[in-house]
């Protein structure tokens, strides 16, 4: 009798890719990002020139090139799948905002294609200048209360995002050609949900450490797990 | 309408002087040991070239409102003793008024940008770039770190592109974005750019000095009064030029000696 | 001395008349069409700056406000707007209007031609100097739009590229490329002026009785000779460091948006230095052929020739050789050495001493004179008085200590707009409304124009003089806005500047309707409407394509002959009677 | 002076050789002031081509003297002196061919105009020169076909002041060449 239902299962399994049930059935992993070794200082912020900003922020904010959290986490590690199941195009719109003249978030996973839009909800005007490799170029002004700038990116890569109005302002887009990935939290932590089964390598970008790889293999809707580990150095 | 155009360019020179002598827009008071020289040459200025605009205009207005017209055919008069005289005129006024204010002026602009500064001075590297000054202090050991523009990382505070993990002199530099200095010292900014050309004006001061790419310009002044003024850029550098700017701190020895310690914990 | 021309060289016309439309108004070797075509472009290129302007003084006046067609004005538009409206008006109305323009049309006929001395040349000047125009227009429409760099262009800005901001990629290259092309043209238009003014004049028309305003050109013209020859050099190693890889003027370590640039060695000053050395003169070549316009018409108006006319000449040769000796007043502050400033400022004093001359001279005709107050005559006496205005403001900003705190201030915008762009706009009105009748055959109409002589008087003054003010408060000019700092106090002044600005500019529509209206319905003119002396009103209005019908007029008479007992009861006698 | 045989042409030209010598000297002084304050400054060699150039345009000068003084005299010489002329534009033809020759061996050195300021200089320099001269070429080409027209079988005024004037011209190519060779072998 079960033997039975375990056969009918499995049945379902072979024709699952076809019917939406099956979404259930879908992995997951999940992990921390850490780091060994001493991180560079994070400096404070010295936003004088714009007051506007600097009210806005009781202490100073640092700079986010490498942010660390409890026990050697580290935030704003982009972790994607770089080889297996690319996951379908995301349509939802991916939201970057300038507040208190910093870029929330300062790093900003998207699909290739996915729509992105840039607002600033600052009283000051900022410039926002992408500077991408493989990607067209362009350079632009928003004033306060100026319309959100709506765009997309095509190509895969990471681009650093500067204010050329605010120098201290870099962020990042992560364009991505899949739609499996997640950004580490404050904890170091992250997850990607909705891996069919299947082999994988999982990518871990820093934006100062580079990148790290690893394999993983989904076989049903486990979660699997997958920790990074980067190599720290104070300059 | 020859009287109602001697009348409007009379009224337009009395208005426009009377402004000038209100002083409704003036400059600020001045916060350092240049700032009376300047402001006396710049009256003085004011004054010469004010009687003469007057006069000018007076002079054409009334000619214009005196003038005959076709109905009264009154004879032409010739200019009494013909251009001699005005060629005389122009000359001695003017050359007087070149002369003497070459020669104060000159003075004034030596004091600035000839004499050297003072050997005491407290010296203080100042990086323009596209849109924000940075303002350097040698640090404990009194020794600027070597700048380096392939390290310049704005994004993790580097924008002098120093090299700490090599260069020892460059560990405890002290990099503020606000130009902070103590009172009644010499001062010894060394401009360089990082990008494009830039200028350094504080009006308070009035002080005013470019920044040239590839140049390293020393400039040097004295503040006088304990004050928080702007910094502004006034050289064309790109979009964000009207925001570039920033604040000049004139502190107390002590309270300046206390900021230094606070930004050295920072760093 | 005299220089009689042969009868064989002058007589001949260079060419038949043509038939042909397009021969006859477009590719035309007849300096008058040249000379109407310049003015053509002149005037879209001034209607094109000023609308450019009304947009920049919008944002400053009233920065939320939403401008039409661009919305929310952003920095970099600001900039763009400011870098062609002063590209536009400096190049593309003040130099060609008074000189290219008026020169081209009067010129020939004053010293008694039937053309130019090289037509083609002639029309190569033009037509270089429209596509000059044209690839400037160009910039608009290109990605991130034209430059932003101001009209001085000051490398490493304008040199490094893309990275610099928007409009300093491909729109910075068009501007460089315009201004090459402007440079040509304008080079073939000197050596026009020159070979005309010293070969083709008529039997009798020696040097010392040309009229005033020929003198003007003929100097501007060899001002503009040397001036435009070094910045051509400077266009095109501009060029190449932009699009060759090339280091004229890129220092080594430049860091722009965070790319480091490859180039190294190369020195801003040299821009600076090349640039000025033709921008100082430009300045002169917008402002000496609005000294000739007024020093012929002034007389014509007043009855009584000009005080002083060798004086005046004098003068204004004196003010050509010294512009080519203060160009570094525009630099004291820019890190050239700062005893070449004290140097530089002793020449820019002393230029002041002719122009101050000058001055005197206009204001010495004007003494005891029967002025008649036609729109050209008004337009004299507001040159006189914005150029005093102008003239004198330059009194600070020639010395380098005064300008440690007004260089950069709106003080000087105030001041070069007094002096070289309202001074020389007046010249160019009081032309126009003198030279109208001669060029269409037609009067414009008297009553209009002295309404808009007024009210551009009053305009330009409520414009310009409150800069000054602006500038003795620190105001910086080139700012899009002034947010949060020193500068937002002044706010009330910017939005009186706005205002009047934006009025003035409606009143310049009264002189365009004037224009189009008196070109098609305007009473006929008759030969000689104003009782002036000189040739071009010895012909018909307008004259017959070769000025004269054939006929070789024998000068007798200098240009300056009023207020005497001339034949038949006149009280001038004409240069050839 | 009292009265003189007037030519626009030749006025032109000295006008033109005026604002010539104006743009040659920014570019001298841009070369000076280059090489006063940078590091970069390497020297060059010059290809030896361009002396042998400096040698055909300097015999153009001489054959168009030749020529212009044989056109403008007795008939008979007048076709020879025609010729002449010719021989003068095929010359202007050969040193541009040889300048562009010079500028292949400088790139074969591995010198292209962005490599060094010096390259610079010597590229730009040489093609503004060689651009003015195509100028040269053309008036010649011009007068050469007017002589055609009207000189047989009487050279008409026009046409000999119009020679004369483009004989200055040319010969003033000549000089600037000169100038430059002597400053391009000094600072390069």
């Amino acid at each position: 009798m079960m033997r039975g239902i375990a056969a009918m299962l499995a049945g379902l399994l072979v024709v699952a890719p076809s019917t939406p049930r099956v979404k259930t059935l879908a992995g997951s992993v999940t992990g921390t990002i850490t780091f060994t070794g001493t991180p560079p200082k994070m400096k404070p912020i010295d936003m004088a020139k714009e007051p506007s900003c600097a009210k806005e922020h009781a202490t100073p904010v640092e700079t986010e090139t490498v942010v660390t959290g409890p026990n050697n986490t580290l935030q704003f590690v982009v972790i994607y799948v770089s080889a297996g199941d690319m996951g379908t195009a995301a349509t939802q719109t991916v939201k970057f905002d300038q507040h208190g003249c910093q870029y929330l978030p300062h790093v900003q996973a998207m699909h290739t294609g996915q729509p992105l839009e840039i607002t600033n909800s600052d009283q000051t005007s900022h410039n926002i200048h992408p500077l991408p490799s493989k990607n067209p170029e362009w350079n632009k002004s928003q004033p306060p209360g100026a319309a959100p700038i709506q765009t997309k990116y095509d190509n895969a890569e990471f681009i650093p995002v500067k204010c050329n109005v605010h120098p201290w302002m870099h962020g990042y887009f992560a364009v991505l050609g899949t739609s499996h990935f997640a950004i580490s939290g404050t904890d170091g932590s992250y997850t990607i949900t909705g891996l069919p089964p299947g082999k994988y390598t999982l990518t871990a970008w820093q934006e100062k450490f580079g990148t790290q790889t690893q394999d993983i293999t989904i076989s049903g809707s486990e979660t699997a797990k997958a920790n990074f580990v980067f190599k720290a150095t104070p300059y | 309408m020859g009287k109602l155009f001697a009348a409007i360019v009379a009224a337009i020179a009395l208005v426009s002087a009377g402004v000038f002598v209100a002083r409704i827009w003036w400059l600020p008071p001045d916060i350092s040991t240049l700032g009376p020289a300047i402001d006396r040459q710049i009256v003085e200025t004011m004054v010469a070239t004010g009687v003469l605009f007057v006069l000018a205009q007076l002079a054409l207005a009334w000619f214009v409102w005196g003038t005959g017209d076709e109905k009264n055919r009154r004879p032409i008069k010739r200019f009494p003793g013909g251009a001699t005289p005005l060629v005389v005129i122009a000359c001695t006024i003017v050359g007087i008024e070149i002369i003497t204010l070459t020669l104060i002026g000159s003075k004034v602009w030596a004091r600035i940008f000839l004499e050297p500064a003072p050997p005491e001075a407290l010296h203080v590297d100042v990086q323009a770039g596209q849109f924000a000054f940075y303002f350097r202090y040698a640090g404990a050991d009194g020794k600027f770190g070597t700048p380096h523009p392939d390290k310049i990382d704005e994004g993790s505070g580097n924008f002098f592109g120093l090299d700490p993990a090599s260069d020892t002199a460059a560990r405890d530099d002290i990099v503020s974005a606000e130009l902070v200095v103590p009172v009644n010292r010499p001062v010894l900014l060394t401009l360089h750019a990082k990008d494009v050309s830039h200028s350094f004006f504080v009006p308070q001061l009035r002080l005013q000095q470019d920044f040239v790419p590839g140049l390293d310009i020393p400039l040097h002044f004295t503040a006088t009064q304990v004050a928080k003024t702007e910094i502004v850029c006034t050289q064309l550098c790109g979009l964000g030029h009207y925001n570039m700017k920033t604040y000049l701190e004139v502190k107390s020895q002590a309270d300046f000696d206390q900021w230094l310690k606070d930004q050295a914990a920072q760093q | 001395m005299t220089t009689i021309s042969t009868p064989h060289e002058a007589a001949v016309h260079h060419h038949a008349p043509p038939d042909s439309f397009i021969r006859k108004y477009v590719f035309s070797l007849d300096h008058k069409v040249i000379g109407k075509q310049y003015l053509g472009l002149a005037l879209v290129a001034v209607c094109t700056g000023m609308v450019l302007s009304w947009y920049m003084r919008l944002h400053l006046g009233f920065p939320d406000a939403k401008a039409p067609g661009l919305g929310l004005i952003t920095p970099e538009q600001y900039l763009q707007l400011m870098t062609m409206h002063g590209t536009i008006m400096v190049f593309f109305v003040l130099t060609t209007a008074p000189f290219a323009g008026f020169g081209n049309y009067v010129l020939p006929i004053q010293v008694g031609a039937e053309d130019m001395a090289f037509p083609r040349f002639n029309m190569m000047s033009f037509w270089v100097t429209f596509v000059a125009f044209a690839i400037l227009v160009a910039s608009f429409f290109v990605p991130e739009g034209p430059a932003l760099s101001g009209w001085t262009a000051y490398a490493p800005l304008s040199a490094v590229g893309k990275d610099a901001g928007p409009g300093q990629g491909l729109g910075q290259t068009l501007w460089a490329f315009s201004i090459l092309f402007f440079c040509i043209g304008q080079l073939l238009g000197s050596l026009n002026f020159i070979a005309t003014t010293l070969d083709l004049r008529t039997k009798g028309m020696s040097l010392a009785r040309l009229p005033y305003c020929t003198w003007a050109w003929f100097i501007t013209s060899v001002i503009g000779l040397i001036a435009f020859s070094v910045l051509m050099p400077a266009c095109v190693l501009l060029i190449l460091d932009r699009v060759a890889g090339t280091s004229f003027f890129i220092p080594a370590g430049l860091v722009v948006s965070d790319r480091l640039q490859n180039h190294g060695g190369g020195s801003p000053l040299l821009w600076q230095h090349l640039f000025w050395f033709f921008g100082h003169p430009e300045v002169y070549i917008a402002i000496l052929p609005g000294f000739g316009i007024i020093s012929t018409i002034l007389p014509v108006f007043a009855r009584k020739p000009l005080l002083g006319p060798n004086v005046f000449l004098a003068c204004m040769v004196a003010i050509g050789f010294l512009s080519y000796t203060v160009w570094g007043h525009h630099m004291f502050l820019s890190g050239m050495s700062p005893t070449s400033a004290t140097i530089f400022s002793v020449p820019t004093l002393i230029i002041t001493i002719p122009a101050a001359i000058v001055t005197l001279l206009w204001i010495g005709t004007v003494y005891g004179a029967r002025l008649r107050f036609t729109t050209a005559c008004l337009f004299c006496l507001g040159f006189i008085s914005v150029f005093v205005t102008g003239g004198l403001s330059g009194f600070f900003l020639a010395q380098p200590s005064i300008d440690t705190y007004l260089h950069a201030t709106y003080f000087v915008v105030g001041h070069f707009h007094f002096v070289m762009g309202v001074a020389a706009m007046f010249g160019i009105f009081a032309g126009t409304y003198y030279w109208f009748p001669k060029m269409f055959g037609r009067m414009m109409d008297e009553r209009l124009g002295k309404i808009h002589f007024i009210l551009t008087l009053i305009g330009v003054y409520a414009i310009f003089m409150p800069m000054h003010y602006l500038g003795m408060a620190g105001n910086i000019r080139r700012y899009s806005s002034f947010p949060a700092d020193y500068m937002g106090v002044d706010l009330p002044v910017h939005r009186w500047i706005t205002i009047a600005a934006l009025l003035t500019g409606a009143v310049q529509l009264i002189f365009l309707y004037n224009l189009i209206r008196s070109r098609f319905a305007g009473e006929a003119a008759p030969d000689n409407p104003w009782q002036a002396t000189s040739l071009e009103w010895s012909t018909t209005s307008p004259p017959p394509f070769d000025n004269f019908g054939g006929r070789h007029l024998v000068v007798a008479h200098g240009p300056n002959d009023y207020g005497v007992a001339g034949p038949d009861g006149r009280d001038y006698i004409m240069q050839a009677e | 002076m009292s009265t003189h045989v007037v030519s626009p042409a030749r006025t032109g030209v000295w006008a033109a050789i005026g604002a010539i010598t104006m743009s040659f000297a920014a570019y001298t002084s841009a070369l000076v002031v280059r090489a006063g304050d940078s590091a970069d400054w390497v020297h060059v060699h010059l290809p030896w081509l361009v002396y042998a150039n400096t040698l055909t345009l300097i015999a153009s000068s001489i054959t168009l003297e030749v020529g212009r003084w044989r056109v403008s005299g007795r008939f008979d010489s007048r076709v020879s002196g025609l010729s002449l002329l010719r021989v003068t534009l095929a010359l202007g033809l050969v040193f541009l061919f040889g300048q562009v020759m010079a500028w292949r061996m400088l790139a074969a050195q591995g010198l292209s105009l962005a490599t060094n300021p010096n390259a610079s200089f010597f590229y730009v320099l040489t093609a503004v020169h060689a651009l003015h001269l195509v100028g040269g070429l053309i008036g010649l080409a011009y007068v050469i076909y007017r002589a055609r027209l009207s000189a047989f079988p009487s050279p008409g005024p026009v046409s000999a002041s119009t020679l004369g004037a483009v004989a200055l011209y040319w010969h003033f190519m000549d000089v600037v060449w000169l100038y430059l060779l002597v400053v391009l072998t000094l600072w390069l």
